[in-house]
């Protein structure tokens, strides 16, 4: 029975929102489309749950996978799922993510409740999707997948210039995935030539991959890294991310921050780095350099904005910087902190998105100088408000501080000039960090309008504990969270020490027989 | 030349020629009869054909469900027959007219000459008929219905998966469009 | 003589399968002609009884009265002298060929019927199905798919209102109940595992529940079998789906225009239709020819010591088609029993009836049954 | 050697023609979309001779497909001719240019 | 209850202490909420005195791995960090300072914070801080350390600015964030190459790895590591150049400038010096930087201190001041030393915070001394501790800051790396010392008084409250100062000099704190005496020269103050005229606010400002903003190719297909 269920978890997981969002439309009432909505994220949880419980931490292989057939033969495509030490804490982020968005949606979207919420499930389902398939093809389709939701969602329920912003954000990322599919595509007739198979299987292809010229690969590995740079989004591809989180609904945000820009870092750590390790090893200065300047550079622009939510868009850019720099640092150092700090960059940051969205909802402005002394009239929020920005400075005790630990000593251990000057960014983020607090929780309560605010609702406090409650457990519980990541780390260390192939293999729970085919045959 | 052969010419024929009076009718109607005699037509060649699902689909769909909507539309909108415009034709169009007409002709003389069967052998495509040289099909005429459902569920699953999402597509997008806006009437009016 | 003799059993031997064929189909629409009139005759027989009244039962043959049984005959004499006339603004062509239509699909659609098992001539073995496609449930599909343009045409080439909207009616209700029919019967395609109506009936042969009750369509599926007779009723436009004709709201509707034998042949081929329907539900639903508990193979057996082996095929087919028609009779008494109890329906609710019950039914009906045969299947 | 799903090739490109022929020719969106019909079901016929030729159900499983297609495109068709009608009381596609480039 | 429990409760209880407060018993009646809070660290204190009486004073090393913080594949190997307790002597005295002090802190606030409004956040903020200072200093390896090390800074940052109504005291206690943070990098750098250096950061284990072959291959590294613990020490322990928050800092309430900005927080540079001592000890370049730091920081906040009018002002630049006296002393070599001002100074610099704030609270939030005067009749407990702790700050011969300070000034002269350059600078801060501290208790508590009865109220969280008669505070007030004032008077014997020693006829070789530390500072000695042949260079009579002449100074620049001012606060005014420019700098605290403001922060925000603008503005989305323009214009052309009529589209199709059949046909 675990067997069987373990085979099917991961379709299960990406397919159960999406009928989440069929149920959503069949219910008529916003209110209980809501509850469903909780409902179907939660049980998504509970349902992720057992990736966890049975993920076993002593192999690198891609676990609970599944090896379908899915278009014609020939073709190599195929529905090929699997999970491993990268995937699983992203894909545990993103389902925990996802009914703590649900719940803050209740109040902050208003219109077209039933359509919004259906949109999130889809989203949730190409993102689990994303983070999980282990077919180029089945990834690319996932990825754009994800692309469809977030332009409605920007650009319904987005503010002012949301349309301006969603379609600036929509532009950029198609041109990031087209390149990347321009490369696939020559990856998958490069395959062909070698082996006289087409196969888009990711793990087949990281032997392919791993044995071209230096040259070539350094040219596959831009242009993938080109477009997970723009997701992720690095130093010259960023100016999007400004303009989607501070138009985007609370929400959107929170799940923009939270999980879909870990999917540009996510890609450079499955795809670019072990896929062409010779490639990475000649782009490694230059993406460091980058995200030393992204660091400095988003820390730097964060500190003068006076729009709360461009403020912590800027600090993704910094933040994102550090993950980018540890995972060009090669060595296990850098790879386990920068995927650490995916994590908890995602709590960190949506946390604060979702605090924007509190106050938001009640004044409907952002901008710093309407606000100041909410600590007197908002005591819980403020203390939220602090747990989430001492978690976003990377403070010792929470999880930011060894994910930026790891980073920076990653890549001390290979550029301590980088190190360095990436570092001064941890000075900078506590400037404008505490700067922001500085000027909406301390100070005097100056504005007539703050003095009647409410403090947060139950329901708003209940997300924000949740979330501030993970600021720490990842702070204290790492070893164990990073224990099952290790030996990916290390067969990823291997492949790009070496220079040689990535090898994993698919873990198959159960039979491998495909059902359809037995219903056929009698 | 065997019964199923001249069947099948005698209907194909007449489906080309009925074609012909179809795209000349003035009552819609009419068009949409003689449409379904095609179809009908054409399932009977499907029969011959040895695609027995095929054919009983083009009936029970196309004519049995697609051409009824038509007709019913017909009726509704009740149209006027059509003054059909001979002159509206340009030179150009009538010598591009003739020039098919030319070359069906003439194609037609060589696939009377088997060209066709050989060509495509020649390409390899012909598969079925070469190996055996008859009649003969990987898959046995009287499981037709078998053999297709197993190619459509199991090589064509998602494709059949994904036209079922564009149907109910259309299906919205259908009721959607053609819905009376009664808000908007009401302010109209 | 005998050598002519001789040149026929000759003939006949090599082209057996020929002139079976032109045998069955004979037989079958000896059968479908005589549904009509007999019909007619049941349908107002029936309706005195349930009104407490005699109908009629004075036209007899020869001074026999047999329960009126000779008004049919004297009905259809009627019609074919009627004075035939086209109205001045109808379409010509189509207000012609409409009639016809229907006519000609119930005879055709009824050949799709398994009237037996098998019979053994001479030592060939004649199947009795007069068209035996191996997709003949798909067949059947089709021609009842096709019946609706008669009406429809009707309706359209009378050039009347009353018959313009009785044909639409027709065929939005006809388009409504096909989808939900077609899908009421999919479980039974694929508990069966076949498209063929033989290979149906001969799955129902066995039995069920240690042979307490025959392997029966209508117990495997109940649900299908309500659904399929509520659409059965929809798709051949009996009351209370008789909304097309509603003499009281569009005085008889597609009809209006119609007299004489023209008006009689939608008749026919209304009859027809019921007629294989029925037959259709009787083959999925109720073993067709069968007996219960008896299968064909065992009544064979049976009856090989009585009348030799050949002879014997006979004598079971001869049983197997009362068994038949006395399962399709018994629905026909259905169809009548109800027009004459139940009131029509209105037309907006007969598209809710359509649309918002009995389509879900039957789609819930078949996943649920997918679900359970394919874990049959794969335990 | 004459073969069925050789003419019938040969006859599904002398019905295209004609479809072909009728969409352009005719101006009425109604004749149009029948002509259409008949450019789908040319399709269809080759689609079956093909798989008969070949040897393989493919074709008549994307036969299939074409007709789910044509059943979406006649849904689409038609509800917009009713549309159209309702506020333009024409459904001559000369008549229909406002979205003209 | 073993040790190694004891050990984890140490740390935890304050930890519970501090959630209690902050999240159950935010409506309790204030009474519990300290109670709770001081039992919180007095518990703790009970269990470090049977620490430090029991296996510490043994020699042993008691410690104990909570759990396995970070584990990461390294190199190889495994890069482990346990979330590991140790307590040896070290963190035994300091254990000992916090708890025991902490909890006369905590007693003391309890009455000093009476009048504000929900004071459960005050005390879960300081129990959190000694739940930090705590994983500070009993931390087994730099991680575990720096847990603390941050988060003391937040602690800080937070008590600074509790009273955050008003900006200016948010902005103080984000500005002293902030410059741990600068700090803290340097920290973050030192973790970094010492996990490059030895693969760890265990202190024991970098102990062990760092051989004198292995400090000799990578002697810029250890320099470099030194330098950057320096940056960290300079940030956490007010050094110059970042020592520019803590007098900021007096913004908080007094009772937390007392407990973390003079006996504790401040100090944790001191501990990780001695702590890292072994290592530091291999670098001259880094121990000289150190020392000349040290000295440089002790005389430049004791000018600034010379004129300050706030009484918190005087103090904080004292305490600037004092700590670079026992950075000196670390940076001389003269590490037991350090430790030894560092306690000393915890006492008598914790009780003059005390008695400022009990003065403070009896004039109602009056801290300008010019507004004060002759309060020792008033309140005459607390004017005599203030006395006994002025008089142990200037180094009074007897009292614990004389010997303590005299150990630093005598190594600074005779120290491994001392300098007779270092003590000139020790000497002079020390003569400042004297003088602003007897200034300090003069206009306080002696002479006229200049209580204004009118004065308005600038009180923090108070709407109202009634001007009566200043009297002496309650005893939970007066309680701590007066053991405070017990211990700054004995407290000095730990560091008891050599000649006095002998004098008195201790038959001891050395020293308490010496003899105490030993065990910790064993490699670090046996490197300093390796390098400099024998261990200083002074004699008894360098030594008895040196404690004379600082207590010559001291008398000297006392009996000028006191001259000075005995006619009131404007005693001071001639001299202030007579070098006007420089005594208007000083006043401004040498103006080194605004030179970073206008050197380094007007810049970087000027930077941040043009890289929004421009970079991203202009540059950036100029480019992505004009791109599609161009494609625009190329597919306006294409698009005109589109007639838009159906038929024109078909007939294309026809042809093609035609051509194709024709082709087909040829």
């Amino acid at each position: 029975m675990v067997s069987m269920i373990s085979q099917w978890i991961l379709s299960l997981l990406i397919f159960f929102p999406l009928l989440g969002a069929v149920l959503i439309g069949l219910v008529k009432d916003n209110q209980t489309a809501r509850h469903l909505a909780v409902a179907v994220s939660v049980l998504e949880l509970i349902f992720s749950l057992h990736l966890v419980a049975h993920f076993n931490a002593d192999s690198a292989a891609m676990q609970f996978a599944q090896d379908l057939a899915w278009l014609p033969r020939g073709t190599g495509i195929r529905y090929t799922v699997g999970v491993d030490g990268i995937s699983l804490l992203l894909v545990m982020l993103t389902t925990v993510l996802c009914p703590l968005v649900f719940v803050s949606s209740y109040s902050s979207i208003e219109s077209n409740v039933k359509s919004f919420l259906a949109l999130f499930l889809i989203l949730e389902s190409a993102m689990i999707g994303a983070l999980v398939s282990l077919d180029l093809v089945l990834f690319y389709v996932f990825w754009e997948a994800m692309l469809i939701p977030m332009y409605f969602i920007i650009g319904v329920w987005g503010g002012k210039d949301r349309i301006y912003a969603t379609t600036k954000f929509f532009i950029y990322t198609v041109i990031g995935s087209l390149l990347m599919l321009v490369a696939f595509s020559y990856l998958y007739y490069l395959h062909y030539q070698q082996n006289g198979v087409f196969t888009t299987s990711i793990i087949e292809l990281y032997k392919t991959a791993a044995g071209l010229p230096a040259d070539t690969q350094l040219w596959l590995f831009t242009a993938t890294a080109v477009a997970f740079a723009i997701k992720v989004p690095l130093f010259p591809f960023h100016t999007w991310l400004p303009d989607a989180h501070v138009q985007a609904p609370t929400p959107g945000s929170v799940i923009l921050a939270g999980v879909l820009l870990k999917m540009g870092t996510y890609g450079l750590m499955r795809m670019s780095i072990p896929m062409f390790p010779e490639g990475a090893h000649r782009a490694a200065p230059v993406m460091l350099a980058l995200s030393v300047i992204g660091i400095v550079y988003g820390a730097l622009i964060a500190w003068r904005q006076t729009d709360i939510k461009k403020l912590v868009a800027y600090s993704s850019v910094s933040h994102l910087g550090f993950v980018v720099a540890g995972l060009f640092a090669f060595n296990e150092l850098g790879y386990t902190g920068a995927l650490y700090q995916m994590v908890n960059h995602g709590v960190s940051t949506g946390a604060l998105f979702l605090l924007i969205g509190v106050v938001y909802e009640r004044r409907h402005t952002r901008e710093m100088s309407e606000y100041g002394g909410l600590a007197k009239q908002m005591p819980w929020y403020a203390f939220f408000f602090l747990v989430a920005t001492m978690g976003s400075v990377a403070l010792p005790g929470t999880g930011g501080f060894i994910g930026e630990w790891l980073i920076l000593n990653g890549v001390f251990q290979t550029y301590p000039a980088m190190a360095t000057v990436a570092g001064t960014g941890v000075i900078l983020g506590a400037i404008y960090m505490l700067w922001l607090v500085l000027k909406v929780i301390w100070g005097p309560l100056k504005n007539e309008e703050n003095k009647k605010l409410l403090d947060c609702s139950p329901r708003e406090a209940f997300v924000l504990a949740t979330l501030s409650i993970f600021v720490f457990l990842t702070g204290f519980l790492s070893a164990p969270l990073l224990a099952h990541t290790e030996p990916t780390m290390k067969r990823l260390q291997e492949s790009v020490v070496n220079k040689a192939a990535y090898k994993t293999e698919l873990v198959i729970h159960g039979r491998s027989q495909e059902p359809l085919k037995v219903m056929m045959d009698h | 030349m065997n019964l199923s052969l001249l069947s099948f010419i005698v209907m194909g024929i007449t489906a080309v020629l009925l074609s012909g009076v179809m795209i000349t009718r003035r009552w819609p109607v009419s068009a949409a009869m003689v449409l379904i005699a095609i179809m009908t037509l054409l399932a009977g060649m499907f029969g011959l054909l040895e695609a027995h699902f095929a054919a009983a689909a083009q009936i029970i769909v196309y004519a049995g469900a697609i051409m009824v909507v038509f007709v019913f539309v017909i009726m509704l909108l009740n149209l006027p027959p059509e003054e059909l415009r001979y002159g509206g034709v340009t030179v150009g169009e009538m010598i591009l007219i003739a020039v098919s007409v030319f070359v069906a002709v003439g194609l037609g003389t060589k696939v009377g000459q088997g060209f066709l069967t050989t060509g495509l052998e020649s390409m390899g495509v012909a598969q079925g008929e070469s190996v055996a040289g008859g009649h003969h099909m990987y898959f046995p005429a009287s499981e037709n219905v078998k053999n297709v459902a197993a190619s459509m569920f199991v090589d064509y699953l998602w494709a059949f998966e994904l036209i079922s999402f564009l149907i109910m597509a259309a299906v919205i997008g259908a009721v959607v469009i053609a819905k009376k806006r009664s808000a908007e009437h009401a302010d109209a009016a | 003589m005998e050598g002519s003799l001789g040149a026929v059993a000759q003939f006949l031997d090599t082209n057996i399968g020929l002139v079976a064929s032109i045998g069955k189909i004979a037989l079958a629409l000896v059968i479908a002609l005589q549904v009509a009139p007999i019909m007619v005759w049941v349908e107002r027989r029936q309706a005195a009884f349930i009104q407490r009244r005699i109908g009629p039962n004075r036209v007899g043959l020869f001074g026999f009265r047999l329960f009126g049984l000779g008004q049919p005959l004297a009905d259809t004499i009627k019609l074919l002298f009627k004075e035939d006339f086209i109205p001045q603004q109808a379409n010509k062509f189509f207000y012609v060929l409409a009639p016809i239509l229907p006519a000609v699909i119930g005879l055709v659609a009824i050949q799709g019927i398994p009237l037996g098992k098998e019979i053994i001539v001479a030592g060939h073995t004649i199947d009795l199905q007069p068209v035996n496609l191996n997709a003949g449930f798909l067949y059947l599909f089709a021609m009842s798919a096709l019946g609706v343009y008669g009406v429809a045409l009707a309706g359209w080439s009378s050039n009347n209102k009353y018959a313009l909207l009785g044909g639409l009616r027709a065929s939005a209700q006809m388009i409504s109940y096909e989808i939900a029919m077609g899908l009421a019967l999919l479980p039974m395609v694929f508990i069966y595992g076949t498209l063929d109506l033989q290979g149906m009936i001969a799955a129902q042969s066995d039995s069920l529940l240690f042979g307490f009750l025959p392997n029966w369509g209508i117990f495997l599926s109940p649900i299908s079998f309500v659904l399929f007779v509520v659409t059965m009723f929809a798709e051949t436009n009996r009351l209370p789906f008789d909304l097309a004709e509603g003499e009281a709201e569009l005085v008889a509707g597609f009809l209006v225009e119609y007299g004489s034998m023209r008006w009689s042949l939608f008749f026919l081929g209304e009859y027809a239709m019921m007629f294989t329907l029925s037959a259709l539900t009787t083959c999925v639903f109720l073993g067709g020819y069968e007996i219960p508990w008896l299968p064909h193979a065992q009544l064979v057996t049976l009856l090989t010591p009585i009348f030799t082996a050949e002879p014997a095929t006979w004598v079971a087919a001869a049983i197997g088609l009362g068994v038949l028609i006395v399962k399709v009779a018994a629905f026909m008494f259905l169809f009548v029993q109800a027009r004459f109890t139940l009131p029509r329906f209105r037309y907006d609710q007969l598209m809710r009836v359509g649309w918002v019950y009995m389509l879900p039914v039957a789609l819930l009906n078949l996943v649920v049954m997918a679900l359970i045969v394919g874990f049959l299947r794969l335990t | 050697m004459l073969t069925l799903p050789e003419l019938g090739l040969y006859f599904s490109f002398l019905l295209f023609l004609v479809g072909l022929a009728g969409v352009m020719f005719r101006k009425n969106i109604l004749f149009m979309m029948l002509s259409v019909e008949i450019l789908l079901n040319a399709a269809n016929l080759a689609f079956v001779c093909a798989s008969k030729l070949t040897g393989t159900m493919d074709g008549q499983v994307v036969m299939f497909f074409v007709m789910a297609v044509a059943a979406c495109e006649a849904a689409i068709g038609l509800a917009l001719i009713i549309a159209l009608y309702r506020t333009k009381a024409s459904i001559e596609a000369d008549d229909l240019k406002a979205l003209r480039g | 209850m073993n040790y190694q429990a004891m050990l984890a409760a140490i740390l935890l209880i304050p930890l519970l202490g501090a959630l209690l407060n902050g999240f159950l018993l935010r409506s309790a009646p204030r009474v519990v909420t300290v109670s709770v809070a001081t039992l919180a660290i007095f518990i703790p204190f009970i269990f470090s005195c049977l620490l430090f009486f029991g296996p510490v004073n043994a020699g042993e090393v008691v410690r104990t791995d909570l759990f396995n913080w970070i584990s990461v594949p390294f190199q190889g190997g495994h890069l482990d960090i346990p979330f590991a307790l140790t307590v040896d002597r070290l963190s035994a005295i300091l254990l000992l300072i916090i708890t025991g002090v902490g909890s006369l802190i905590h007693l003391y606030a309890g009455e000093y914070m009476s009048h504000e409004e929900g004071v459960y956040r005050f005390f879960a903020y300081l129990n959190l801080f000694v739940f930090s200072m705590l994983s500070l200093v009993l931390g087994a390896n730099m991680v575990v350390t720096f847990l603390g090390w941050e988060g003391v800074g937040v602690c800080s940052y937070l008590l600074i600015g509790y009273w955050y109504s008003d900006e200016a005291n948010a902005r103080a206690g984000m500005k002293a964030f902030i410059a741990n943070r600068v700090g803290d990098l340097g920290f973050l750098l030192a973790m970094f190459m010492s996990v490059k250096l030895f693969g760890t950061v265990d202190y024991s284990k970098i102990a062990a790895a760092l051989t004198n072959e292995l400090a000799a291959n990578n002697a810029p590294m250890i320099t470099a590591i030194g330098l950057c613990l320096l940056l960290g020490v300079t940030g956490k322990s007010a050094q110059l150049p970042l020592y520019i928050w803590l007098p900021d800092a007096m913004a908080g309430p007094t009772p937390v400038s007392a407990l973390i900005h003079a006996a504790t927080m401040v100090t944790s540079g001191i501990y990780l010096m001695t702590r890292m001592s072994f290592l530091l000890v291999h670098s001259h370049t880094a121990m000289t930087t150190i020392a000349v730091i040290g000295a440089c920081t002790a005389l430049f906040a004791a000018t600034i201190g010379l004129v300050q009018n706030d009484i918190k002002k005087v103090l904080a630049y004292s305490t600037v001041s004092q700590l670079g006296f026992m950075v000196l002393g670390c940076g001389v070599g003269a590490f037991q030393f350090g430790v030894a001002h560092l306690m000393t100074h915890a006492f008598f610099k914790a009780l003059l915070f005390l008695g400022a704030g009990s003065v403070i609270h009896a004039m109602h939030h009056e801290q300008d001394i010019r507004k004060m005067g002759g309060l020792i009749k008033k309140m005459p407990i607390t004017g005599w501790t203030f006395v006994i702790g002025t008089l142990a700050i200037i180094g009074f011969p007897g009292l614990s800051g004389f010997f303590s300070k005299d150990e630093i000034l005598y190594n600074a002269w005779t120290g491994p790396f001392g300098h007779p350059l270092l003590w000139a600078l020790g000497a002079g801060a020390a003569a400042c010392t004297s003088f602003y501290m007897v200034r300090l208790t003069y206009l306080v508590f002696f002479g006229e008084s200049r209580v204004e009865h009118a004065h308005g109220h600038h009180g923090h969280g108070h709407d109202h409250h009634h001007h009566h008669e200043i009297h002496e505070n309650p005893l939970a007030m007066t309680l701590p100062l007066m053991i405070l004032a017990l211990l700054s008077i004995v407290g000095g014997y730990v560091s008891m000099p050599h000649a006095i020693m002998h004098t008195l006829g201790v038959h001891a070789n050395e020293n308490i704190i010496t003899e105490w530390l030993s065990p910790v500072l064993a490699s670090a000695k046996e490197v300093m005496s390796a390098g400099h042949g024998e261990e200083g260079h002074g004699s008894a009579s360098l030594e008895w020269g040196l404690m004379g002449a600082s207590t010559l100074v001291m008398l000297i620049m006392s009996g000028f103050a006191l001259s000075l001012y005995k006619v009131g606060p404007k005693g001071g005014d001639s001299i202030a005229n007579a070098v006007g420019g420089l005594y208007r700098l000083i006043l401004d605290k040498w103006r080194i606010d605004e030179l970073y403001q206008g050197v380094i922060i007007e810049p970087l925000k000027k930077v941040g400002d043009a890289f929004f603008k421009f970079g991203d503005r202009a540059l950036i989305e100029g480019i992505i903003n004009e791109g599609p323009r161009g494609i625009y214009l190329v597919t306006s052309v294409l698009s005109d190719v589109q007639s838009g009529l159906v038929r024109n589209y078909l007939k294309v199709v026809f042809i093609a297909m035609v051509a194709l059949c024709a082709w087909i046909l040829i």
